[in-house]
């Protein structure tokens, strides 16, 4: 027997002005099952909450309605509420006529006859909901952090203190990523390497944290709390526990002229080597595509006489590593546009045209000029650099609509660099906007302008071409609203800052979801921004937008926290309304299986009579720590056998039906 | 292969020697070009700059007589490619246009030819490997700046021939004639020829700054496909030259005429005395006639 | 002072048809400048093709139909491809040149022989479906009064033959005056 | 009664223009009393499309209340069933709201929302309905001003095309 009640929330007024509450609990009276409607001011406060465990003793209710605000809002405190007064929790249904009814139709009848409709919706929804249970899952309490720059640096090392074990997938032989390359920071200009190699040193020396360097996520598999990783160790041909990174084997390497990609190409590294001095772990890898060993049959060999503890192993052979993890950090990082769809800027036909990355290592002293700027195509000392803001952001019709947000800054700090280092030289910097949101930004800028003279030009650059032996950057002074042309013996562009070429596809491995310009998607952009949509994994820097270090750290430190959180349960509380399968229809067909985004369906094999027969038969069945109730399943099943529980046919039909009315 | 052929009204006049390089070159290539019978002009800048319907009207009647013949279009000269098929994407996209179109013209038309520069057939259909295998006088030694102009290259989606800021395609074609090719700056900025009767002084610029930076990257002649551009950089060089205070003097050739002496063709029949700058002294220095 | 309350409402009728003729929607257009920094022909124009959007933006359409710079602009459309907002910058210059004919406002004297050249044209293709370059040289020099101009190309370029001295004139000529005829009604006799 | 002069004015589909210009004062309870409201059924994923009219709401936006939202997991999970039930029932047009492409809360399940919308619009066509009365639409949980504009659009589309009358089972 079906005991519905049907609560209507004024919400002061926000529900109450502009719809009728009193007419739709009449309506309410008259529906089927329904044998109570009340209303009241606040049915989310406490006497609310009680004057709905109140009706549900004294009218014997087996299901409530609440018509109130949206159920992203309070769908889960009248589930709680329903529950502590003996119902079912998913015998509840919202019905949604606040934001969906009284706050966007001023007209009050209209609103109120929709208002009614929409608890006529719920109320044959809720008639046919039947209980559901969450099931429990354990978690493994140890977490994987994919990415080894400042952001999963940060996470590693929170995580780690909290006393959970942490292991770093990092793609280059050393951790340190984008903020090793940095020479100074932005608004306080101390050393990048300076505050990030303590940190780099912490971590490989904790006893939570294990390293691997030089390795990529092969595949994931699992759900939250449970994901089963399989890490590719690349062939480093070092063995870490014999070296103790000399320095011997790097130093005699004959093969010296390789690009090295640390130094964005402008430096030279030998066939065997580390990133940077540094680095951590401190233990070399051989380039095979580039080594005279690999290329050439077994020849040289020096690193291998030349090595004082026989580390060198050329037999070594990439390892695919499976582990256990309860919590992915994703904190993958960035790389800056290419540029190539703007051959207007000449970046990779004038070799004095480079991005901010380029600038970075011409500035550091650990970069390939030792700090002195120089420029590319002749190691001249230039006398006058341009700055390009925008380069590649902000532009639609190039395909990349969004700010980059740090170029502002750093070109700021670029250009007080380059003032400092050569006070001759003049800076000029072509903007659009400058945004310095952020503490101490402004004041960073003005100091730009004012104490080292950086000249900024408002207008973005149309073209960019060589004459004699300089490059001459025109655009227009929109300020003065002439053309302008400015001869300069280096443009540096700030180029777009952007996720790395493959985090799409690493975030279909993960399961994650990304945007148009594949930074990975927040759960939600305000009141969950470190956490996936996928439950277990967190995201932190800028895979997940572009963003400056003290964002990156914060959100790292957030990332770690919401990790922590979880490992500090006994056990995680599964989704109730998840897919099942009605193994006596089921035919076996499998469709539902492709369109499963978690790989939660699997075949099993049951038994079953027919007549006096028992046969085996193979169904789907559901695994769900896998299953998030997406309902795909459902929809693909040809038999009706797969229902997805809470939005089953029936429950959904029935809403279709009542609207229709 | 066989295609409609527009020449349009340069070609029939100050382009002559365009028109024929062509003529010859396709015939040595093994492209046959049918003229589109009784062809009208495209109507240039001037028909979509004062009514958007004559703009389209006047290359759409030529459109449908193509159609009528059931060939694609290869259209010479820049100008008339840009319009033909500016015509062809605005009928494209707008449904309605289209139809006031054919009742201007009282002609059917169903968007079915494609229209193409003769450079993209070449490079195309022809392929720069027929293009090796049949040179005789390989242009070695001949420094060039392919110079595209406007017309060929921009607007993006009127015009889809080649990258509107870095083309290559003239390039290509030229290398597998044998020449050099300089790469440089200018090679799609505007030389200003629209305004080449009404704001000489303008176009006197224009042309300065180009030619210069084409002088500058050690190019000995230009290469271009546009009759306009073609016009404007040869006829302007000399007061652009003495405006500048330097002395560059770079013939303006065809693409064809310099593709038709690699070819093997007679130059005598190339037009190569029809130029303000004449490229013969150049061209007998590099022992190429 | 400019009361751009009142300009924005009051020229939003002409912005709208602009944006309309051009296909385009000038109100995305946020100030970069590289429309008028890529233009070869910004050092010549009294107001740049940024600066006209502005104008448009803020009502004062009009305003840009004085301005040089419209009949200045060559149509090359470098500022079209280079506009990382997708507006047809090249597209609004030439939807102001209509409307500015349309409206019968004053063409600046210095390039009033734009508009001369191409009511020559119109002409010479309207007579005979074909251009008439000679003819249209002369023309030009007889309706400018700059007799001597280019004299110096003009005779070498008949001795080479290049140009004509008669117009070629094609057999459809009826149908070319048929669509000029029906261009003018479709778009309200404004020629 | 707009039915007969918007019917004539679809003169070209061989659908419900023929069928209604003959058949319609008869048909539909509100039809012939001069206050037809049509009546759409909007199906919204809970992630993105449910999320942005929230925002609609939130931010106070009006749109026409011929709009009822049954509110589903994910615009994957509409079965093409639920979308002829409501036509079936009487509905006047039907939407569909779900993440954008690549966007999606389940990561994929759009993509298949995407490929069933033109199935069903061509089913509609084959079964004489026309198929404007069917739309889809990304919209995201920070597209309030979106939803707003395409609830707005898709009431004036179905507005003019009249009831349904096609489809709708005899009451």
């Amino acid at each position: 027997m079906k005991r519905i009640g049907v609560f209507v929330c004024h919400c002061g007024t926000n529900i109450a002005a502009t719809v009728d509450v009193e007419k739709v609990a009449e309506s309410a009276r008259h529906l089927p099952h329904v044998v109570f409607a009340t209303t009241y001011k606040f049915m989310c406060a406490d006497p609310g909450q009680k004057l709905i465990a109140d009706a549900i003793r004294e009218h014997a209710l087996n299901r409530v309605v609440v018509a109130a605000c949206s159920p992203h809002m309070h769908e889960r405190t009248f589930r709680k509420a329903v529950e502590r007064a003996g119902v079912n929790p998913y015998l509840m249904e919202v019905a949604n006529v606040r934001e969906q009814c009284s706050w966007v139709h001023r007209d009050k009848p209209v609103g109120t006859e929709k208002a009614a409709a929409l608890v006529a919706a719920a109320v044959a929804k809720v008639a046919r909901n039947v209980p559901l249970e969450s099931g429990k899952l354990p978690v493994e309490r140890r977490a994987l952090v994919v990415g080894g720059g400042i952001a999963g640096i940060q996470a590693a090392l929170d995580i780690a203190e909290s006393g959970y074990h942490v292991t770093i997938v990092e793609r280059e032989q050393s951790v340190g990523g984008r903020m090793a390359q940095l020479d100074k920071t932005f608004p306080t200009l101390d050393c990048s390497s300076c505050i990030l190699t303590p940190k780099m040193v912490d971590v490989g020396h904790h006893p939570m944290i294990e390293i691997c360097s030089y390795s990529e996520i092969e595949s994931v598999e699992g759900y939250v709390g449970n994901f089963e990783v399989t890490i590719r160790r690349k062939a480093t041909s070092v063995d870490p526990d014999v070296c103790t990174g000399c320095g011997e084997c790097w130093n005699r390497c004959p093969v010296k002229k390789l690009p090295s990609s640390f130094n964005m190409d402008l430096g030279h590294r030998p066939a065997i080597y580390v990133d940077f001095p540094q680095a951590i772990p401190n233990v070399p890898v051989i380039d095979r595509a580039n080594c005279t060993y690999y290329l050439r049959d077994g020849k040289c060999r020096v690193c291998e006489k030349v090595c004082p503890t026989k580390a060198i192993d050329f037999t070594l052979e990439d390892r695919l590593v499976k582990e256990r993890f309860g919590a992915i950090v994703m904190a993958t990082g960035f790389q800056t546009a290419s540029l190539q769809q703007y051959p207007e800027w000449g970046l990779g036909t004038y070799p004095d045209v480079v991005t901010g990355l380029h600038f970075e290592r011409l500035v550091s002293s650990t970069g390939p000029t030792e700090g002195k700027i120089k420029r590319p195509s002749d190691g001249k000392e230039p006398k006058s650099v341009v700055f390009v803001l925008c380069a590649g952001s902000r532009d639609e019709a190039r395909g990349r609509s969004y700010c980059s947000k740090a170029c502002c800054m750093y070109s700021a700090k670029q250009a007080i660099l380059l003032r400092e280092k050569i006070p001759q030289a003049q800076a000029h910097v072509f903007y659009m906007d400058i945004r310095t949101a952020g503490k101490d930004y402004e004041e960073f800028y003005m100091r730009a302008k004012e104490e080292y003279g950086v000249n900024y030009i408002r207008g973005r650059v149309a073209k960019v071409y060589p004459e004699k032996d300089h490059l001459v950057v025109r655009g227009e002074d929109t300020l003065l609203g002439r053309p302008v042309a400015v001869e300069a013996d280096m443009v540096v562009l700030a180029a777009a800052i952007e996720p790395r070429a493959d985090a799409a596809a690493l975030a279909q491995k993960v399961g994650i979801s990304y945007n148009r310009d594949h930074f990975f998607s927040e759960a939600h952009p305000k009141l969950r921004p470190v956490e996936s949509n996928t439950g277990g994994v967190f995201l932190a820097g800028c895979c997940q937008g572009p963003k400056d270090i003290p964002e990156t750290v914060a959100q790292a430190s957030a990332a770690a926290a919401k990790v922590v959180q979880m490992f500090s349960k006994d056990a995680l509380v599964s989704e109730a309304q998840l897919a099942s399968v009605n193994e006596a229809w089921c035919i076996g067909c499998f469709l539902c299986q492709p369109v499963c985004p978690y790989k939660a369906i699997q075949p099993k094999e049951i038994e079953e009579r027919r007549g006096r027969d028992k046969i085996k038969r193979t169904v789907s069945s559901v695994n769900t720590g896998l299953c998030q109730g997406c309902g795909a399943c459902a929809v693909a099943c040809p038999s009706g056998a797969m229902r997805l529980n809470g939005f089953t046919d029936e429950q959904i039909l029935a809403e279709v039906d009542a609207v229709c009315l | 292969m066989k295609l409609a052929y527009y020449p349009g009204c340069s070609l029939c006049g100050t382009a002559r020697e365009y028109n024929i390089s062509t003529i010859k070159v396709s015939e040595k290539l093994g492209i046959e070009l049918e003229e589109i019978p009784d062809w009208s002009c495209c109507g240039a800048t001037s028909a979509h700059t004062s009514s958007p319907l004559l703009g389209v009207a006047l290359p759409a009647r030529n459109l449908a007589i193509a159609e009528e013949m059931g060939l694609d279009v290869a259209a010479p000269c820049a100008a008339c490619y840009h319009n033909l098929s500016a015509a062809r994407v605005k009928m494209d996209r707008d449904h309605l246009l289209r139809k006031r179109i054919e009742e201007i013209i009282d002609r059917k038309y169903r968007g079915k030819v494609k229209v193409l520069p003769l450079a993209e057939v070449i490079l195309s259909r022809v392929g720069l490997d027929a293009v090796r295998d049949s040179l005789v006088h390989p242009l070695a030694g001949l420094k060039m700046a392919a110079y595209y102009g406007c017309l060929m290259v921009r607007p993006k989606g009127i015009v889809d021939f080649d990258d509107p800021e870095n083309p290559t395609k003239l390039d290509q074609i030229m290398e597998a004639a044998g020449g050099e090719m300089v790469d440089w700056s200018h090679k799609t900025e505007c030389c200003g020829a629209s305004l080449s009767l009404t704001g000489t002084e303008l176009c006197v610029d224009l042309v300065g700054r180009i030619l210069e930076r084409a002088a500058e990257e050690g190019a000995e002649c230009i290469v271009t496909a546009c009759p306009f551009c073609q016009a404007n950089l040869d006829m302007r060089q000399a007061e652009a030259a003495t405006k500048l205070k330097t002395d560059f003097r770079l013939p303006v050739l065809y693409f064809t005429q310099l593709l038709g002496i690699a070819l093997g063709l007679p130059a005598g029949e190339l037009g190569l005395d029809s130029h303000v700058v004449d490229p013969r002294p150049l061209l007998r220095e590099k022992g190429l006639i | 002072m400019l009361n751009l309350q009142a300009t924005i409402g009051a020229g939003r009728e002409f912005t709208d048809e602009i944006n309309h003729e051009a296909g385009t929607d000038i109100n995305r257009c946020y100030q970069c400048g590289t429309c008028s920094g890529g233009c070869p022909l910004f050092y010549a124009m009294d107001i740049g093709p940024r600066q006209v959007m502005r104008l448009l933006q803020t009502g004062l359409g009009e305003e840009a139909l004085r301005a040089r710079s419209i009949w200045i602009c060559a149509t090359c459309d470098t500022c079209t491809v280079r506009c990382p907002r997708e507006i047809n910058v090249a597209g609004v210059m030439e939807a102001l040149r209509i409307q500015a004919r349309r409206r019968g406002y004053r063409i600046p004297a210095a390039v009033r022989k734009v508009r001369i050249l191409t009511d020559l044209f119109l002409g010479s293709v309207r007579r005979s479906g074909r251009i008439f370059e000679l003819g249209l040289v002369q023309g030009m020099k007889m309706r400018t009064g700059e007799l001597l101009k280019d004299v110096g190309m003009g005779i070498p370029m008949l001795l080479k033959g290049k140009l004509s001295l008669r117009p070629h004139r094609i057999r459809g000529r009826a149908e070319i005056e048929r669509i000029y005829r029906k261009v003018q009604e479709m778009e309200g006799g404004s020629r | 009664m707009p039915v007969n002069e918007s019917a004539a004015a679809e003169a070209e589909m061989m659908t419900e223009a023929e069928m209604t210009t003959d058949g319609a004062s008869g048909a539909g309870a509100d039809a012939g009393t001069g206050t037809w409201e049509p009546r759409i059924v909007a199906f919204c994923c809970n992630w993105c499309s449910y999320a942005g009219a929230d925002l609609a709401g939130t931010s106070r936006k009006q749109y026409p209340a011929n709009i009822r939202i049954v509110r589903v997991p994910c615009s994957g999970r509409i079965n093409p069933q639920y979308i002829l039930r409501a036509f079936q029932r009487g509905a006047d047009g039907v939407m569909v709201a779900g993440c954008h492409p690549g966007d999606c809360h389940y990561t994929t399940g759009n993509y298949y929302t995407r490929r069933r919308f033109s199935v069903v619009q061509r089913f509609l066509e084959y079964v004489g309905l026309h198929p404007d009365r069917f739309s889809g639409h990304w919209i995201s949980g920070s597209e309030g001003e979106k939803f707003v504009q395409t609830a707005r659009e898709f009431t004036e589309k179905v507005r003019s095309l009249g009831p349904n009358e096609k489809m709708r089972d005899v009451l």
